[in-house]
């Protein structure tokens, strides 16, 4: 890398050059932020501008790009040059469009334009080009772990694209738990029919395919590495151990059905004849077309009820908070197998909600009531033994009366619970340099926080449920099917292949150095310097993808291809010992000091804004967009998470005289919108452990305030600036002015 | 009459709702209802049905046979459509409810004292006869249709109405002597003697 | 325009919304060349109308944010906005494709400082606020629009209103000749993402929608919430302006019917609870909803949503369709009647507002394909072999909610990978 | 306009001193004005309307229809049937579907209309005269032959029920069909834009056994149009007609209201316009007398 030399383009274009002294801004970039160039445009973004910079950048050595004109939101396509760094100094949405256009205020919008000059000139020059990082993998293979219908189509899709497999199933076969039953619901039109469960048709695929290597009677015993350097070691019941390399994992460990023994008072266990949805298909697969038979005393049966939501929905001690999605449409099959053999067969499904969704689910709904199912909605208090078979008591909540009906066959709609491995904030990890296979672990995981992939309410698999279900807090680990969700098969399937994708991406951006969602193409990655580092293992702890490991003496491990470049890691280190190279304690600390702080008789105070990029930021942009404004004391930078914020940012903010702190994060807890998940949560916590900080500084505590702002939040957003506006005009300024 | 009714009852046993799939007018749209209730709110005699479309389809479904098949609830349809135009799953209930009143009567189920049942039989009495409504002699023997005693009063408090119609000759006293109807009787008669024996044959047949 | 470069290693991807989006990029950021074409002036679509998502109450402008930024910063993308496939011909791994592209009469030096829109006069109803408000003919789509770029309603082009936007640019930006362009082009297989559109409330005529104005539809009822839609983020009447406290929500307003919608639209039901979330938002205890339902669909492990807001004292559920709705003369009270079907009640509320909770249709009727595409009766996408490469994302394929959608999308991807990977196997 | 013909099915309540006599007085003035030939079907029988059912069964009622349709196939082979009366109309084209959509219906139909030496195809379109009106002669045509424009009325469109349910008319909604509110406003009248019980059932099936239920339903209607402002109301239907008009009296009875609400047919309403007498107009067949056309008739 040749010496740092920094280019300053000031833009004209959009009112600036009416509104600012641009002359004066450039100035400034030269004088304070010790630009070697300096250029002004009237319209930057043209492609005269851009051609002004990049011939700065071939011909000059211009290798710090700052630019003062629009948001960094704005006209990426035309500010998009390579091998530099771009410091976006956002002097239009950040300071002409957020100020009103009065003359007695055009003192205070130039301020902040120069200050936002210098800032993007101390980023600058404190930040170097990333390149990507030394640990690329450039394995390419998938595991997947899992062999059901959800396992066997990663596996298939991800070798019909090219890419090598090895399919991981703990039991003697594949096929898991679709294999085990008579028929499926359809997943093509026309959705009328049970069809065949394909499950055959898939083994024999997987057997020809030469992508594919299938481990049965095989579980993981340890997992370790990265995205595009996993190893994990296969091992068999018998006690052998295969080590393999690997570019990304599938986990499609899938779901158990729930126990019905805890459902007593549905008569299961007290009557034969009381039989949950697998025990159906058992009877169904018995039967084998012909009659299917109770299994008390192998009598045809001739009237069956199914009761819906059996051991579900319900806060009941044992139950299943949720509903598993796919048992009224299986109910409605299994209906069917009795009605297809003999329409005769009184077939009823007992159920409060029915669940059919979409085209296909409201189809076979119809379809089952064409061939006569019976539907009620019913409330099933209890089953009981009765004299010719058990009797379900129920209230019809149509007919509001209570019934009690005798059937030959009771089944039980009961749910599914996903073998989502251990809980690792229940089960702790070994410490490093010892190791134990943990037989309740799916994947094993070596990781410093844990053997699996943390778990959500209820037991399901990590994912982000709506922009991004795939994403998991373990990078490069995929999961899919019902272990992550409660869904039927034609969604297992469809889910399977996404995951599928999602692997292979993991593996091509492994092999060039590139960061997973959602600093997706991001280069940088965490540089640590060991020397200061003093094994306080806040990182290895607080990093919210576990990509971090402890070595035997405690020192963090870093695994760039797990790093998502949120920056928690450096937010959280008390030595500041980790940085990234666009995106350090520096290049955000020396913004802060290179602010202007005015002398405490000028009466200007300086308010600094830290704002997450995704969220916050955008949302100041809008309102600005929109015609707000807020104070011309603020000054905003942009963080990657407020998980990154280092407190030393506030206490030097506040010792060098700035007279508040505002720090804007996303929300946190249970329903938490952090894309970082637990990055503002991270900063929260360390943010109330400033207060200890002002005390020290005889501060008082108003001085900094941490909000949880939404990016629809365009009116809040300037608010909360204005907020601490007025605080500080209440309180007074910071005697901390030098 | 009710040979017949026992003659069911023992064919479908307890399977009431094959029992109306195979027997009642558009029976087998009743398999289809979801137990939206939209038909139950769009009726304009809503109030006054004891059970309302829906739940009557409900309980068709629940085996309740006496409970439907006695009921006035069918009666109440004045075949506006309404529930037809509605319903989500396009089950013709108008035609339903006629099917399920008509198979009721046929049962001799139908409550006894039920004037729409009484007055659409005396309509189709009324039109066989000649091919032709004759408009009159239906007024009247709906006057009658519960004794002399009660027809002359209904006839008295409807009077003014004759009157009006009369003076502006939408309707006459001459219709009594005969009045209107078709030529062709007797091929009209056979005809519907035919249709009458093919769908009492058809029924006889079903569901065995 | 510059000219469009794609071969048949290319993925073209049909729909700029949320499932276009997410199958543009992550076949982009496995390496892939792809092409995103959308018919309106910038990516988004229906999600970007949303005040809300369920179960989180998150905002989806906040990944909608991500997904833009993860375009700008990719390469592999290329974005075509105002273009539509005219006609696609060929086999899987080689397909000949038209895009038609609509003049936006904006070219690329716009700067979005708005003088344009501030220079003209004329206004239109505004399509992201499904018409609740207006919007200028000189515009940009909404405030987190990408492009970010005005476009001028062609309505203007030819009137004065035209000339004075052009005077206001200072940036040479307004380009009033610009026309319709056709471009052919190769690719390698075609991700279908076209989306849904709200059912036509005005056909579910029991409901008066073209009649009664405190009617609304659900996707309405989303702008309102935007503090910057048409009602200022307030939960006000259309007659009157009051606040409605009081708001019935009825589901299956188009779905499930014969009559209109035959397919359950599946996040209707979620939708509604989440939008009785706003109501307490917004007034606390004096919020009061009513949800008439013929089942609940809360699918999954978010049936806890439901259980909670079941367990709100503020909120009703009835098990019913309603059958008709009549205005209140006096009070422009919608009034719902209907039965009550646990247990046989009639009712006859009024309710300060209802909100129909709208089916979702195929943005594309069937018969306007640009090719033989199989679908099913309900007019969505199927998974087929006949189609080839042509492989639907997102709610082409069925009524999806958006994580479901996405997950469509992302698979649909690997689908067209498998295609064109094969392709590049066999050119070596 | 070159002269149209149809097969005509004018339905019990349309004969000679019938119920709705005048209503086929007015269609006769009407349709000579539009140059619209109707020809009576021969020997045509009743329908049952749709209260029949209680003593016919399916087959039955459905052969009455099929009769009808066989003898205008007979008789005039190439025209559509045409009917004034909603219920007529109704049954007939119920029949229709329900033979088409199902042939052993028709098969076993067939075998019954054998009986009287006829045969259905089933081919011919069933249609209300409405329908000819509309599709046929069109708005524009139907408001060339106003001589006398109907201005300074207001009139209610009363739709009912059975020309509009279950089929309708083409191009209009089940719950506001606009198209009365068209042909009064062609006439020069205003029409009650915001008529909520337009297509209110008028309980006419149970006008006589049950009237108390019936009634309760008809002052609705009346009470509404007065709401309205209405001088009248106007409709398609002879069983709405006679409901809201004749019951009148006995409503003001019972309720203590004092309706006097003229009720019109369409083809009262047009034949005015045309100019044409108040006898030809049929005026004279109003229990409650439409006065203010009368008047204009008069003129």
């Amino acid at each position: 890398m040749s010496d740092l030399k920094i280019g300053a383009y000031i833009c004209k274009g959009c009112g600036l050059g009416e509104r600012l002294d641009c002359d004066q801004i450039a100035t400034v970039a030269q004088r304070d932020g010790k630009a070697q160039v300096v250029q002004q445009h009237d319209f930057l973004c043209s492609a005269e501008g851009v051609k002004l910079i990049q011939n700065d950048i071939d011909n000059e050595g211009v290798n710090r790009v700052v630019i003062g004109a629009c948001s960094r939101r704005a006209k990426t396509d035309a500010f998009n040059f390579q091998g530099v760094t771009i410091s976006r100094a956002n002097l239009r949405e950040g300071v002409i469009w957020i100020r009103p256009d009065e003359d007695d205020l055009r003192e205070t919008t130039q301020e902040m334009a120069e200050d936002y000059v210098r800032m993007a000139c101390a980023e600058a020059k404190h930040s170097t080009p990333p390149v990507s990082a030394q640990e690329k993998g450039c394995e390419e293979a998938v595991l997947v772990v899992g062999g059901g219908i959800t396992g066997m189509t990663a596996a298939i899709e991800a070798a019909k694209a090219g890419y090598p497999v090895h399919l991981v199933e703990k039991t003697g076969e594949l096929g898991g738990y679709v294999a085990r039953m008579w028929k499926d619901v359809p997943r093509h039109a026309p959705y009328t029919d049970p069809v065949d469960t394909s499950v055959a048709d898939m083994v024999a695929e997987i057997e020809a395919s030469d992508n594919i290597t299938v481990h049965l009677n095989s579980t993981i015993t340890r997992t370790s590495g990265a995205p595009g350097r996993f190893s994990a070691d296969i091992s068999t019941e018998s006690g052998s151990t295969e080590t393999l390399n690997f570019g990304a994992i599938v986990q499609a460990s899938g779901a158990t059905p729930y126990d019905a023994s805890q459902l007593p008072e549905l008569g299961y266990g007290k009557s034969k004849d009381v039989v949950d949805r697998v025990e159906l298909e058992q009877l169904a697969i018995a039967a084998n077309g012909g009659p299917i038979k109770r299994p008390s005393d192998g009598k045809e049966v001739k009237k069956v009820t199914f009761i819906q939501c059996a051991g579900q929905r319900s806060d009941k001690e044992g139950h299943l908070n949720y509903c598993s999605g796919d048992c009224c449409l299986t109910s409605i099959k299994q209906a069917m197998y009795f009605k297809d053999q003999n329409p005769d067969i009184e077939t009823e499904i007992l159920f409060d909600d029915l669940r059919t969704p979409g085209a296909p689910g409201e189809d076979f709904y119809r379809s089952g009531q064409d061939k006569m199912v019976t539907f009620r909605k019913g409330i099933v208090s209890e089953v009981v033994a009765g004299s010719n078979g058990p009797v379900v008591k129920f209230k019809d909540k149509i007919l509001d009366e209570d019934v009690e009906e005798e059937a030959d066959l009771v089944v039980l709609a009961t749910g599914m619970v996903p073998n989502s491995g251990v809980d690792i904030n229940e089960v702790p990890q070994n410490e490093p340099g010892e190791w134990e296979v943990n037989v309740d672990s799916i994947l094993n995981l070596n990781y410093r926080q844990g053997k699996d992939v943390p778990h959500l309410k209820y037991g399901f698999a990590d994912s982000h449920f709506i922009c991004f279900p795939y994403e998991t807090r373990r990078t490069g680990i995929y999961t899919c099917g019902p272990v992550r969700r409660p869904m039927d098969t034609q969604q297992a399937i469809e889910d399977a292949t996404g995951s599928a994708l999602k692997a292979i991406q993991a593996i091509e951006s492994a092999k060039v150095g590139r960061a997973a969602h959602p600093r997706s193409g991001d280069l940088s990655y965490p540089i640590f310097r060991k020397e200061g580092c003093t094994q306080c293992k806040r990182c290895t702890v607080e990093c919210p993808f576990g990509a971090i490991d402890e070595d035997e003496q405690r020192f963090p491990v870093f695994n760039e291809s797990r790093c998502r470049r949120c920056g928690t890691c450096m937010g959280a280190c008390p030595v500041r010992v980790i940085s990234f190279e666009n995106y350090s304690v520096d290049t955000v600390g020396q913004q802060i000091k290179n602010c202007e702080i005015p002398e405490e008789w000028d009466e200007k105070p300086r308010i600094l804004v830290l704002a997450c990029e995704n969220d916050a930021y955008p949302a100041l942009d809008m309102a600005a967009q929109q015609g707000n404004s807020y104070s011309q004391w603020a000054r905003v930078i942009p963080v990657r998470c407020l998980g990154s914020v280092n407190t030393i940012w506030i206490t030097d903010a506040l010792n060098s005289g700035y007279d508040g702190v505002v720090l804007m994060g996303c929300k946190k807890g249970d329903d938490y919108q952090c894309h970082f998940v637990k990055g503002s949560e991270m900063a929260s916590v360390r943010m109330s452990k400033v207060d200890d900080t002002l005390q020290s500084l005889s501060l008082e505590k108003e001085r900094v305030a941490t909000y949880e702002v939404a990016i629809t939040d365009i009116d809040r957003a300037p608010k909360l600036i204005n907020d601490m506006a007025e605080t500080v005009e209440k309180i007074g300024l910071s005697p901390f002015k030098f | 009459m009710s040979n017949y009714n026992q003659e069911m009852i023992e064919k479908y046993r307890g399977n009431f709702l094959k029992e109306v799939q195979d027997n009642v007018e558009e029976g087998d749209w009743v398999k289809m209802c979801m137990q939206c209730g939209v038909c139950s709110g769009s009726c304009p005699l809503g109030p006054h049905w004891e059970h309302p479309p829906q739940e009557i389809f409900m309980m068709i479904r629940a085996g309740k046979r006496d409970e439907v098949l006695q009921s006035s609830s069918m009666w109440m349809c004045t075949s506006c459509y309404n529930c037809i135009a509605r319903c989500p799953r396009g089950l013709p209930i108008t035609h339903i409810m006629h099917g399920l009143a008509t198979y009721s009567k046929r049962l001799g189920l139908a409550p006894k004292n039920q004037p729409t049942a009484k007055f659409a039989q005396l309509f189709w009495d009324n039109l066989t006869r000649t091919g032709r409504v004759n408009e009159l002699k239906l007024g009247l023997s709906l006057y009658f249709m519960n004794g002399f005693s009660e027809g002359i009063k209904t006839a008295l408090k409807m009077k003014d109405i004759g009157l009006g119609m009369l003076k502006t000759k939408r309707m006459t006293p001459m219709e009594i002597l005969g009045g209107h109807g078709c030529k062709d009787k007797k091929g009209f008669h056979a005809m519907l003697k035919k249709a009458q024996e093919i769908e009492e044959a058809r029924i006889g047949k079903s569901g065995s | 325009m510059s000219e469009v470069i794609a071969t048949n290693q290319t993925i073209l991807v049909v729909g700029g919304g949320i499932s276009g989006q997410t199958a543009a990029l992550e076949a982009a950021e496995c390496g892939k060349q792809v092409i995103l074409v959308e018919k309106t002036p910038s990516l988004g679509g229906r999600v970007s109308q949303l005040y809300k998502y369920f179960p989180k109450l998150c905002h989806p402008k906040c990944g909608l944010e991500i997904n833009l930024r993860r375009i700008k910063a990719n390469r592999n993308v290329r974005v075509m906005t105002l273009t539509e496939v005219t006609s696609i011909s060929g086999d899987a791994g080689n397909y000949s494709v038209t895009l038609k592209t609509s003049p936006r009469y904006v070219n690329e030096n716009c700067t979005s400082c708005g003088a344009c829109g501030d220079a003209v006069e004329a206004e239109f109803d505004d399509e992201y606020n499904y018409g609740l408000g207006k919007r200028k003919g000189a515009y940009l789509p909404y405030n987190q629009a990408y492009p970010e770029r005005y476009v001028l309603d062609p309505a203007i082009v030819g009137t004065e209103d035209a000339e004075k936007a052009k005077a206001a640019c200072k940036y040479d930006a307004i380009d009033l000749d610009m026309g319709e362009e056709e471009t052919t082009i190769t690719v390698g297989a075609v991700i279908w993402a076209t989306g849904w559109k709200p059912y036509d409330a005005g056909k579910i005529q029991p409901y008066g929608y073209d009649r009664f104005a405190n009617v609304i539809t659900s996707v309405e009822f989303e702008r309102m919430l935007d503090p910057h839609g048409p009602t200022g983020g307030k939960i006000l009447r259309p007659s009157d302006g009051k606040e409605a406290k009081d708001v019935a929500f009825i589901q299956c307003a188009g779905s499930r019917d014969k009559n209109h919608l035959k397919h359950c639209s599946r996040i209707c039901c979620m939708a509604s609870l989440k939008q009785t979330t706003y109501l307490r938002e917004q007034f606390g205890d004096e919020g009061k909803g009513t949800v008439y339902y013929i089942d609940i669909r809360a699918i999954d492990r978010i049936d806890d949503f439901y259980q909670n807001i079941k367990n709100d004292p503020n909120m009703t559920f009835i098990k019913s369709k309603v059958a008709s709705i009549t205005e209140d003369k006096e009070t422009g009270n919608p009034v719902l009647h209907g039965v009550d079907t646990e247990g046989y009640h009639r009712y006859s509320n009024p309710h300060d507002l209802v909100v129909l909770a709208i089916g979702m249709e195929p943005s594309v009727p069937a018969g306007d394909f640009p090719m033989e595409v199989v679908l099913n009766e309900e007019g969505f996408v199927e998974l087929d072999e006949a189609n080839g490469a042509f492989f639907a994302a997102g709610c082409s394929s069925d009524a999806l909610d958006v994580n479901r959608a996405v997950q469509s999308a992302t698979a649909s991807a690997l689908r067209a990978i498998q295609v064109v990977n094969k392709v590049a196997g066999a050119e070596g | 306009m070159a002269k149209k013909s149809y097969s005509f099915y004018p339905g019990c309540s349309s004969q000679k001193a019938a119920s709705s006599s005048n209503y086929q007085v007015s269609v006769d003035t009407m349709c000579k004005e539009l140059d619209i030939e109707l020809n009576e079907i021969p020997d045509w029988n009743c329908c049952s309307a749709s209260i029949g059912y209680a003593g016919g069964g399916e087959l039955p009622r459905l052969a009455l229809s099929a009769r009808n349709m066989a003898l205008s196939e007979e008789a005039h082979p190439d025209q559509d049937i045409v009917a004034t009366c909603a219920a007529c109309w109704l049954a007939t084209k119920e029949t229709q579907e329900r033979l088409n959509d199902n042939a052993d219906l028709l098969a076993e139909t067939n075998t019954a209309l054998a009986e009287a030496g006829l045969k259905l195809k089933n081919e011919k379109k069933v249609r209300h005269m409405v329908e000819v009106l509309i599709e046929d002669i069109g708005y524009e045509e139907l408001g060339k032959h106003v001589k006398k424009p109907l201005e300074g009325l207001k009139i209610a469109g009363y739709v009912g029920c059975q020309t509009n349910r279950p089929f309708g008319i083409a191009g209009e909604s089940f719950e506001n069909p606009k198209y009365l509110d068209k042909m009064i406003e062609t006439v020069g009248a205003e029409a009650c834009d915001n008529y909520e019980k337009k297509v209110s059932c008028c309980g006419g099936a149970l006008a006589f056994s049950e009237p108390e239920k019936s009634q309760a339903l008809i002052k609705e209607i009346i009470e509404s149009a007065y709401d309205n402002g209405a001088d009248m109301i106007v409709t398609p239907c002879p069983v709405c007609q006679m409901n809201t008009e004749v019951y009148q009296e006995q409503i003001n009875a019972k309720y203590g209201t004092k309706f006097k609400m003229p009720v019109v047919y369409y083809s009262t309403l047009l034949s005015v316009a045309y100019g044409k007498s108040a006898k030809e107009a049929a005026l004279d067949g109003q229990v409650i007398r439409a006065k203010q056309l009368e008047e204009i008739a008069g003129k």
